[in-house]
C-alpha cells in the first residue's frame, strides 16, 4: 500500500502478474464488488477513489486479500521515440509503460495533468516530464492537451503516441491527432464498465462492435472515433 | 448448402447468436450479423434490472460460470438501441417476465423484429426465468399470449435443470415454434483462498464445453418427442459439436460461450460445417435428427 | 487433522472412492483402502447384470462419458468376492434394487459391509437408480426398511437430473445416515464420421471435470436444507477441488473419474489437503459448511 | 484387409497410430461391440474369429469404418538381445515389437507355436524363428514351451524375454522362468476382459490391483502370479 493523496493510493501486490503495459485485471474486493483496473507495474494497480470500492481500495492498511483475474486485454506496443499523454489516474497504465519502455532503451516524454499538484502521482519517476494542473498548484495552470498546444509539440519527433485519460480528455487528443493525421500512430487506452472482462457479456463494446476488455483497452487511434 | 428454415424464419446458414452474449449493443450485434444466421439479444424485460454485482461471469477450466441476473435497459430503450441493428441477418429479441402480459407487451415494443425467444431457463434470477419454466401452465398461457400479438415465430428456451421434455411438449401444444435448449447449467464456484463462493449471487449458470454432452442429450430427447424444430445450445465451440447437435436433432444452433475464445467463431465454424458437408455429400438440412436412424 | 465423523462410522480421512470405479474386485479395492478413508464398492444387486456392451466408457475434452448399464454379478458371488477385502479402511457396499424388498434382502447378504450406500441415481438403468429415485414415496420405503435390517449408517447417493433437496428432504425423514452428492449427469455424445451415438447405450452419464461446478451446487443447496452429513462426489479431481467441497458442506468426498488420471489420486490429494489445513489452521471438520457463513 | 486363413485376419488402418508394441486400441465394430486388440503393426491390428465381434471383423472385405480409441496401456521396453515367446494370435502384439526392435538394431530370436501350419501368420518376416505346431503340420510338433526346453535355450543369452499368448501357455513360462530366476528380466503382455480401457471400470484388474489396461498389458514377470 502506498496512499499518495486522500483519494489515491497504489496496491502492491505479493506476487508479480505475467503481463504488459496496458492491461488489467479484475480485482475483486471482497463485501464490496469486482472492478477492472489498468496495473501501474507487474504487481500493483493505482486506484483513485470514485465509488463505494475505489474507496474501499483506497482505505485498505496492506495485508488485505482481494481476488485477482487476469491480466485481461490488449497491451500498448514498442516504440523507441515515445510522447505519453497522461490525465489524471490515467497515469496509471502510462507508469507501468514508461518503465517497460525505458528498460528497453526507449526515449519517452511524458505530458501529464492533473487536477492539482496533490493528485500528481510518480512525478519523480519520470526523466522529462511536462506538468500541468487544473488548478495551476503545480506546473501549467490548465489541462494537458492546452500544454501540448502551448508547447508546440512537434509530434513527428515521435513514433507512437499513448494516451490515457478522462473521456473529455481522450476526445480533444483523438481530434488534434486526427487533425495532425497522425492517428494511426496513436494508443488510447480506453474505459468501459465491464461484467466479465473476458468477451462475453457484451457491457463494454464500442459503437463499432470492438470490446474493450479484448480488442482493448488499448486501440489504435485509428479504430475509435469519438 | 447451409439454408435452414425455422418456421417462416429462412435463415442462409443454422449458426446463431446465442442470448446473453455480446447482445446488450448494435454494435457487436451489427459485427456478429456479418457471419451469423441469426443473433439473438440478451434478454429484456418491461423494466429494466440491475443484475447482479461483479464478480457476475468467470471463465475456468471447462468453460464459464456466469450469475449477470438479467442486468438490461427498460424494453423501451433497448428497443431504441436495437434499431441501429444492421439487418444483416435476422434479429431474434429474447424476453424475460413473469406473467403473460408483460411477455405480450414485450411483443409490441419489439415489433420490428423477426422473432422472439421466450427465457424461460435463466437459473439465477428470482421469479424469472427458469422458476417461470417450472410452472407449465404458466408457460402454455405466455406463449399463447404472445402468438396472439404476433405472426413472428416464437421460440422458447428451455433448461436442463427441469424435465425439458415434458415442457418442451407443454410448448408445442401451445404453438410455439422451436425449442431452444439448453441454457446453462446450475452451478457455482469457491475460492479456497477466501472461503467464499466468488459469484456475488453465490451461484450462476454453467456454460461451454462442459455442458456439451449434457444439451446434446436434451436435444436428442425433445427431438424425439416434439415435432417442431429443436435449436441446440450449449457448449458449442467448433464446426464438430455443431455437426454432434444437427445428427442429435438440432435444424439450428446457438453459441455462446465460444465467444471466449474468439470473436470470429461463428466465421470459424462455418468454413469447418462446409469442408464436412461438401465431404459428406449432404446438405445441413438433411444431417438434421440423422442419428436418430438406424 | 483429517478425521471425520459419518453417522456411527469414523473415517481417518474424508477421502472415499466413489461407487462404480475400479470397485468390482478385491484387488483394486485393497489397493485403493492403503490411502482412502473408505471405499465404496460398485453398486450390486440380488441378480446378476450383463450391462450395456462396449463402448461403454469413453474420455472427452472435459471428464468422462459411461453407460455401463450396472453390470455386476448376482448379491452373493459378490460377497464372496468382497471376503477378500483387506479392511484397511471401511468398506461401503452399493446397492441397486427396484422395492424396499430387494434393498433390505441386500443389506443382510452384506452384513460384513461397514455402511450401505443406496443407488437412488444411476442415470441409464431401467426402472433402477434415477428412475427408482424419482419416486419419493419409493425411496421413503427403501430407506425404512434397510434401517430396519441394520444399525450400520446408510447413505442415499442422488442426482442432479431431479429435485435433489425435495429428495434429501425425503431421506433425512426417513433416517438416512448421509446424502451422497452427485450420481453422473445426464448426457451423450455423437460420432460424427460414423453418425452415431457413441454409447452402445445411445446416452449415459457425465462424470469429470465437467460436472464439478453442478456438483458443488447441489452439495450447497443440500447442506443448506438438511442436516444429516452431506458426502460430495463428481468432479473432484485434486485437493482444491475437496477443499471447495467441504467448504460447501461437505463432510467427506468420493473420487472417482479421476482415477482416470492417476491410480495415485488419492494419496495425491491427501498431501495437498494435508499442507492447506496446516497453512490455515484448520481441521477439516471446521471447513465444513464454512462458506455458507458471512 | 489381408486375410491370413479362415479364422485370421490383419486389418490395416488407413492411419498411422503414433503407438508402441505391446499397446492396444478400443476397436468398436459398429453394429457389434466395441474390443480391445493388440496393434500388430502402427496401423494395424490381427484378429482371430473367436467370438460375434471378431468373427465379424475378421470377415470384413475392406473399406469398412471402424471405431477407435486409443492407443492404451504400458508397452514392452526396449532390449539389445531379445527373445520372443508366442503362443496362437498372440504373435500380434509380438510382430510389432519384433519389428520394432530390429529397426533399432536388436538381434531378435522368436519361438513361435500355433495350433496348425494354418493359424501361423508374419511367419515369413522373422529371420531367426522357431516354430511347434500342437498338430505337427509345421516345425516341431507341440507347444511352444516344449519346443523352447528341446532346444535347450539358455536364457542367459538374451537380455530379455517377451511373452504373448493363451493363459495355460503364459503360466508354464512363468513357471519356467520363475525357475530359472528370470521373472525380472521377462515382459508377458496379459489378457483380460475389458469395458473402459482407460483405467475406470475395474473389469480387467488383475488379484494384485494391477490394471491391464493402465499398468498393463505388459507386465514384468515379477509383477503378477498365476
Amino acid at each position: 500500500m502506498v496512499r499518495h493523496c486522500d483519494s489515491i493510493a497504489t496496491l502492491v501486490f505479493e506476487k508479480s502478474i505475467r503481463s504488459y503495459p496496458g492491461q488489467f485485471v479484475m480485482l475483486n474486493v471482497f463485501d464490496y464488488e469486482e472492478i477492472p483496473l489498468s496495473l501501474s507495474s507487474p504487481n500493483s494497480v493505482t486506484v483513485k477513489a470514485v465509488g463505494e470500492t475505489t474507496r474501499a481500495l483506497v482505505n485498505f492498511k496492506g495485508g488485505e486479500i482481494v481476488g485477482i483475474r487476469g491480466p485481461f486485454g490488449r497491451p500498448f506496443s514498442y516504440s523507441k521515440r515515445a510522447l505519453i499523454v497522461a490525465g489524471g489516474i490515467g497515469i496509471a497504465p502510462l507508469r507501468y509503460l514508461y518503465h517497460w519502455l525505458r528498460e528497453r532503451n526507449a526515449e519517452v516524454t511524458v505530458f501529464y495533468g492533473a487536477r492539482s499538484k496533490e493528485e500528481l502521482v510518480f512525478l519523480d519517476e519520470f526523466e522529462e516530464v511536462h506538468v500541468s494542473t487544473d488548478d495551476g498548484s503545480y506546473g501549467y495552470r490548465g489541462n494537458v492537451i492546452q500544454l501540448l498546444i502551448k508547447e508546440n509539440v512537434d509530434f513527428n519527433d515521435f513514433e507512437r503516441v499513448y494516451c490515457c485519460g478522462p473521456p473529455i480528455m481522450l476526445k480533444s487528443l483523438y481530434e488534434l491527432l486526427n487533425k495532425k493525421k497522425i492517428l494511426k500512430r496513436a494508443e488510447f487506452s480506453v474505459e468501459r464498465y465491464m461484467r466479465c472482462g473476458i468477451g462475453l457479456c457484451g457491457s463494454c463494446v464500442l459503437e463499432n462492435g470492438l470490446r474493450v476488455c479484448r480488442e482493448g483497452p488499448v486501440f489504435r487511434g485509428d479504430e475509435l472515433t469519438f | 448448402m447451409l439454408e435452414v428454415e425455422l418456421s417462416n424464419l429462412r435463415l442462409r446458414n443454422p449458426i446463431m447468436l446465442a442470448s446473453g452474449i455480446l447482445g446488450s449493443h448494435a454494435g457487436s450485434l451489427n459485427r456478429i450479423a456479418e457471419h451469423a444466421g441469426a443473433v439473438v439479444t440478451k434478454s429484456v424485460g418491461l423494466e429494466g434490472r440491475e443484475g447482479y454485482k461483479n464478480p457476475c461471469v468467470i471463465s475456468w477450466e471447462c468453460g464459464i460460470l456466469n450469475a449477470v441476473g438479467l442486468a438490461s435497459p427498460p424494453a423501451k430503450e433497448f428497443a431504441r438501441e436495437l434499431k441501429m441493428f444492421n439487418g444483416a441477418c435476422p434479429l431474434i429479441v429474447s424476453f424475460f417476465g413473469s406473467n403473460p402480459e408483460e411477455f405480450a407487451e414485450l411483443v409490441k415494443i419489439f415489433d420490428f423484429a423477426n422473432a422472439f425467444e421466450l427465457n424461460l431457463s435463466c437459473p439465477h434470477a428470482k421469479g424469472l426465468g427458469l422458476e417461470i419454466g417450472r410452472d407449465f401452465d404458466l408457460v402454455y398461457e405466455i406463449i399463447r399470449a404472445v402468438k396472439r400479438n404476433t405472426d413472428k415465430p416464437v421460440f422458447a428456451k428451455v433448461s436442463a435443470n427441469l424435465d425439458y421434455v415434458e415442457l418442451a411438449k407443454v410448448c408445442e401444444s401451445a404453438k410455439a415454434d422451436g425449442i431452444v435448449a439448453i441454457n446453462t447449467v446450475r452451478g457455482m464456484a469457491i475460492d479456497i483462498v477466501s472461503k467464499r463462493p466468488i459469484l456475488s449471487n453465490v451461484s450462476g449458470g454453467v456454460s461451454g464445453k462442459a455442458i456439451k454432452p449434457i444439451a446434446l442429450k436434451c436435444v436428442w430427447d425433445i427431438y424425439e418427442e416434439v415435432s417442431i424444430p429443436v435449436i441446440g445450445c450449449g457448449g458449442i465451440s467448433n464446426w464438430k459439436d455443431v455437426v454432434e447437435f444437427a445428427l442429435a436433432g438440432a435444424r439450428a444452433v446457438q453459441i455462446g460461450s465460444a465467444f471466449y475464445y474468439s470473436y470470429d467463431v461463428i466465421k470459424n465454424i462455418l468454413e469447418g460445417l462446409e469442408s464436412y458437408l461438401r465431404i459428406n455429400g449432404v446438405s445441413f438440412d438433411e444431417l438434421v435428427g440423422l442419428a436418430h436412424k438406424r
